[in-house]
């Protein structure tokens, strides 16, 4: 029997169109993550202070936890269904590589849950009187930040996946390994504001992206490979 | 009396009935917003308030205060609709949260770009902005929900349940913020206006205004309503007989 | 608990192009329980393997374990002769696995969910889609989305996916479950036509199959 | 043939002892709400700045609005494992009302995941440089204020147990749900700074809490019903 | 679409203290497909009732009717002589039902699930616990967590709340999937013996059922 395959890219961009259909379909996975991302950034003018002087002070780890935190909510859809239909099986099945297909899942989840919140961020970081010069910073490092919390979370759900009780689990491996990109966004807005390099932070970001981008995805697979078992 | 809440339960009667009405409100509606426009952009005196922008005082108030009435309008609907299993009162529930959501938006939109001009900065965290963008939340909150629960039957029951207790907490909601707003900071220049020397030159196109964006409201629910009902109904006799017209 | 089967060969890995996987001295346990070992079996082309055993016998496990699934055991297993571990690529190309969950997203319609499964093997068109979702009894529900099908109509949506298949090997478990009467016929029908033309079938059932040829396999 | 039936009483009891149980098989059930909850307080200090006296200010938000996202996060496990194995459906088949099946539910999931968060906030409001006088109040307000945040979260769950993405649709639901128990306590704890009486908070916190204590149950028993439908 | 059955009876609710179940006029649509209409039916006290029918013929969807878990239809049901909607409370008390999920959950052992469904019901001693689940053949697996037991000895945890209950009716879904022939045999032994007791049985199943005086309903 003749077996015409597919190349590796095809199977890549079938996983990639799947996943955005899905979240299409559901509509509210785009939605969400930027409504849950507003919300929480906006809980700490009602439990911290409503005052803009005091807001600007904390706006910029606000924004960035909250980026985060959704990031971390938005995770959740990243492999659960597909491991409790089966789908998973047979993604690894594949007789293509499994790193361009959890690759794929990564970009799709991103796009959908990532893009919304970093376009978003300006207009909140407005509401929290975040310093006027520091907008384009924001939102250049949430645009190379939040892909390596999607890549890292990835690791996290692809580990936790075949558990009950995941969300926590989850959030106590992935919020940990995020702490260093969370750490390079704030200081790049925060030591901007005082008249430092923008690019020595952006190139530091660009190097975790990277560094992310390569090394993720194998660790994801690999997890993936014992989670299913 | 109960013939005629039945009727008013049934999809069609309310089509009929609707469609009758809907050409006296439209134009009702046009004569009061024409009116009331021309009125306070042109003729309200110029000299107690700074610049054009201030106009946005005729729709900013008509439209804060309606977006204030989504909830306990849904909350009704929500219990006629659990109670009395009334398919109208769903369809109410259903469109008014993205149309609430709309209206809310624009007056969160409508304030914001007002207080550009009078605050100097387009949000602050004060008791009745906070307590509206919270119901922006949970009016979105609510659409997901819907969108989320593909069965028309349980996304009905479930959106009337959470349009009780969403309105229940939006009354708990404006009490607390209220207390915050209070306790935290001074009262901002929100208030300006109530100080103002309103005279009728100022009241009177403020009235009309209300009266069409009124109108507005009423004639947008009750074209989504329509809709929602030939949408529901699309397999029904009456509706085949409509698009075959 | 040794066991052979009517397809065993306890030769070296065999040079017969014919047989596809071969399993040898395979040993496993859970939890403390040893399910099998030294199992040896091999399945050939034209070929129609039932794995049968009680509940808890370990049909499952053995199933996953040949697909890779599974690599908790003891033994060895060869794909066309070579050690399957450095066979992995070809094994998976000419593999079709269902397993107890059988794959279908709920959200997406039959027809979506049809589409990606076989566009990870290779490229088909709408057209053949559709038939094969016709073929399976699945017409005027291609765009329904699955949570809104019954049990059996979903398991019929990842049976569509033989109808389209140009793997070598089925492994299917328990593909039989949820299945009416006629989709049992099908899906009988199906196995039988695979194996007539070449094909190799690996499945688990505790129903009599009417399959002629078929060879059974008893676990526990 | 005759039924001996158990009283609704013991019903109660055996379903709260099988939640415990299962937290305790789960362990990370108990576990994990205060690890996150710890995670997500010490991100405040990296996020925003490390200076005791600008935590001190904003250590009480902090700390209720970590102690609201932990809930939120934990609440995941409250339906879901019933909802898919079906447990849940001999929940509603049972004979007994649905109300004192759900509360004792809701009883069992605050002593797994609300109660470590309040007994541990005292050490983490030290490490946010809460003001001294403030640590009985905070423990107090959360004491009353967590178990709301799992009776209106129950309302959530309940709706949206059915939906493949909870997670996101349910903060959207919960959170501004949760804002003036957020509010009331975190007053409490700033107002008493500033001399206030304690005791007018703690009687609104209290009456907020047995107002949920009534209500909340009958409304995610009706969730329910609908969700499982 | 009209249906009746061996068991119908088109005249007002039945005043036979045998008739447990009358379903009167039934009539439901899904997705705009109506999947029966005008469905009479009844249950009556030593009865065991299949409800046959194709996949999506609506089978599971008439159980969880049936049991109040689905409330989308019309017509009107009724329990012993009296409407339903009075009686949940008495039906409850009365009621086994075992769906397509079987209610078994994974981290607990399969005697603290028997345990927790049996006590929503009535009072039951761990010996009668153990004998039920040993009854089922999962002697020696008490204490494992479900989570690592096969498909077909989860369900049978689920079965073994039927060598417990003392409920009237029980309604099951597909109770036969993923059961060995043993499995098959213990479980119409079952269903017989609750008949002959005086209770009433009602089950979906594609299996072709070995229990004298069975009485089948096709949907579809
Ligand atoms: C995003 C910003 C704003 C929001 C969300 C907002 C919201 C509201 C709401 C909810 C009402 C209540 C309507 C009612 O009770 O019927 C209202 C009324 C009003 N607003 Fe705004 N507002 C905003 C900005 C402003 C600004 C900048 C001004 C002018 C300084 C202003 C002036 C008024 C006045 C005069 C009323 C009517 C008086 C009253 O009912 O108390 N608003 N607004
Ligand atoms: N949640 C749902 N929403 C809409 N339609 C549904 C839903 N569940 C089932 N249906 C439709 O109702 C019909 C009957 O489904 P049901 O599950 O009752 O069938 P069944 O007789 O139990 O089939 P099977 O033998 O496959 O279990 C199917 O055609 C299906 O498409
Ligand atoms: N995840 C697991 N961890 C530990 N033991 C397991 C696990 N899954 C299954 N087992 C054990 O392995 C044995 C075989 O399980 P398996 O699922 O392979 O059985 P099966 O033959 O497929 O049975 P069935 O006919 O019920 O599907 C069982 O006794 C079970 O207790
Ligand atoms: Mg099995
Ligand atoms: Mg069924």
């Amino acid at each position: 029997m003749a077996n015409a395959h597919t190349s590796t890219f095809s199977a890549f961009k079938a996983t990639l169109k799947r996943d955005l259909l899905i979240a299409y379909k559901r509509k509210n996975d785009v939605v969400n993550p930027f409504m849950f991302f507003l919300i929480v950034a906006s809980l700490f003018p009602i439990g911290v202070s409503p005052e803009p002087e005091r807001l600007s002070l904390i706006a910029a780890g606000v924004l960035w936890i909250s980026a985060l935190l959704a990031a971390l909510l938005a995770m959740d859809n990243l492999y659960r269904a597909d491991y409790e239909d089966g789908s998973l099986e047979q993604l690894l099945l594949s007789p293509h590589p499994l790193f361009f297909m959890v690759l794929a899942k990564n970009i799709a989840h991103w796009l959908v849950s990532g893009l919304p919140v970093v376009l978003v961020s300006p207009l909140i970081a407005y509401m929290l009187s975040l310093p006027d010069g520091s907008y384009h910073v924001l939102f250049l490092s949430l645009l190379l930040g939040t892909p390596v919390f999607s890549l890292l979370g990835s690791i996290g759900v692809a580990l936790t996946v075949g558990l009950g009780s995941r969300g926590l689990i989850l959030a106590m491996i992935t919020l940990p390994m995020s702490v260093p990109v969370l750490i390079a966004g704030t200081l790049a807005v925060q030591q901007t504001q005082n008249g430092a390099s923008l690019l020595g932070f952006l190139a530091i970001m660009g190097a975790m992206l990277l560094f992310a981008l390569t090394l993720a995805p194998l660790a994801s697979a690999a997890a993936l490979r014992i989670s299913v078992n | 009396m109960w013939t005629w809440f039945h009727k008013l339960g049934s999809p069609k009667w309310f089509y009929d009935i609707s469609g009758r009405w809907l050409p006296w409100l439209v134009a009702c509606m046009a004569v009061c917003l024409v009116v009331g426009v021309i009125w306070s952009l042109l003729f309200v005196p110029q000299d107690y308030q700074q610049g054009l922008t201030n106009r946005i005082f005729y729709v900013h108030v008509p439209v804060a205060s309606i977006s204030l009435a989504f909830f306990p309008l849904m909350a009704i609907a929500g219990t006629v609709s659990l109670v009395w299993k009334m398919k109208l009162a769903d369809v109410v529930v259903k469109v008014a949260a993205p149309l609430g959501a709309w209206f809310t938006a624009l007056a969160l939109a409508s304030g914001s770009i007002w207080g550009i001009d009078t605050w100097g900065t387009f949000w602050v965290w004060d008791a009745r902005l906070t307590s509206l963008l919270l119901q922006f939340f949970l009016l979105i909150g609510m659409i997901s929900l819907r969108s989320a629960l593909e069965d028309t039957d349980a996304a009905a029951k479930a959106c009337a349940l959470l349009s009780i207790v969403g309105t229940i907490n939006m009354v708990v909601i404006k009490y607390s913020v209220l207390w915050w707003d209070v306790l935290h900071q001074p009262p901002t220049n929100f208030t300006v206006d109530n100080s103002q020397p309103n005279g009728p030159e100022i009241w009177i196109p403020l009235v009309i205004m209300f009266l069409g964006v009124y109108l507005f409201f009423v004639i947008s629910l009750i074209l989504s309503v329509r809709n929602e009902i030939l949408r529901r109904e699309r397999r029904a006799q009456w509706v085949s007989e409509l698009a075959a017209q | 608990m040794d066991q052979t089967t009517s397809a065993t060969s306890k030769q070296s890995p065999a040079q017969n192009q014919a047989v596809l996987l071969q399993a040898s001295e395979l040993f496993c346990e859970r939890d403390d329980r040893v399910l099998f070992s030294g199992l040896n079996f091999s399945v050939s082309r034209g070929q129609v393997l039932q794995i049968k055993g009680g509940n808890g016998t370990g049909k499952t496990t053995l199933l996953r374990m040949l697909c890779g699934l599974n690599q908790d055991f003891e033994g060895t297993l060869y794909w066309q002769g070579q050690d399957m571990a450095e066979q992995e690529e070809a094994f998976h190309s000419a593999l079709l696995y269902i397993g107890h969950r059988v794959g279908v997203n709920k959200v997406l319609t039959p027809l979506e969910n049809l589409r990606w499964t076989c566009r990870l093997q290779r490229e088909v068109s709408d057209e053949q889609l559709m038939s094969a979702l016709a073929g399976v009894g699945l017409r005027g529900f291609e765009d329904s989305q699955c949570h809104a099908l019954s049990a059996g109509q979903q398991q019929r949506v990842a049976l569509a996916r033989l109808l389209l298949s140009q793997a070598t090997l089925w492994v299917l478990d328990e593909p039989f479950t949820t299945l009416d009467v006629d989709g049992v016929a099908l899906l009988e029908n199906l196995l039988q036509q695979h194996a007539a033309r070449g094909g190799a079938v690996l499945v688990t059932t505790h129903h009599n199959l009417q399959i002629p040829g078929l060879e059974v396999l008893t676990l526990g």
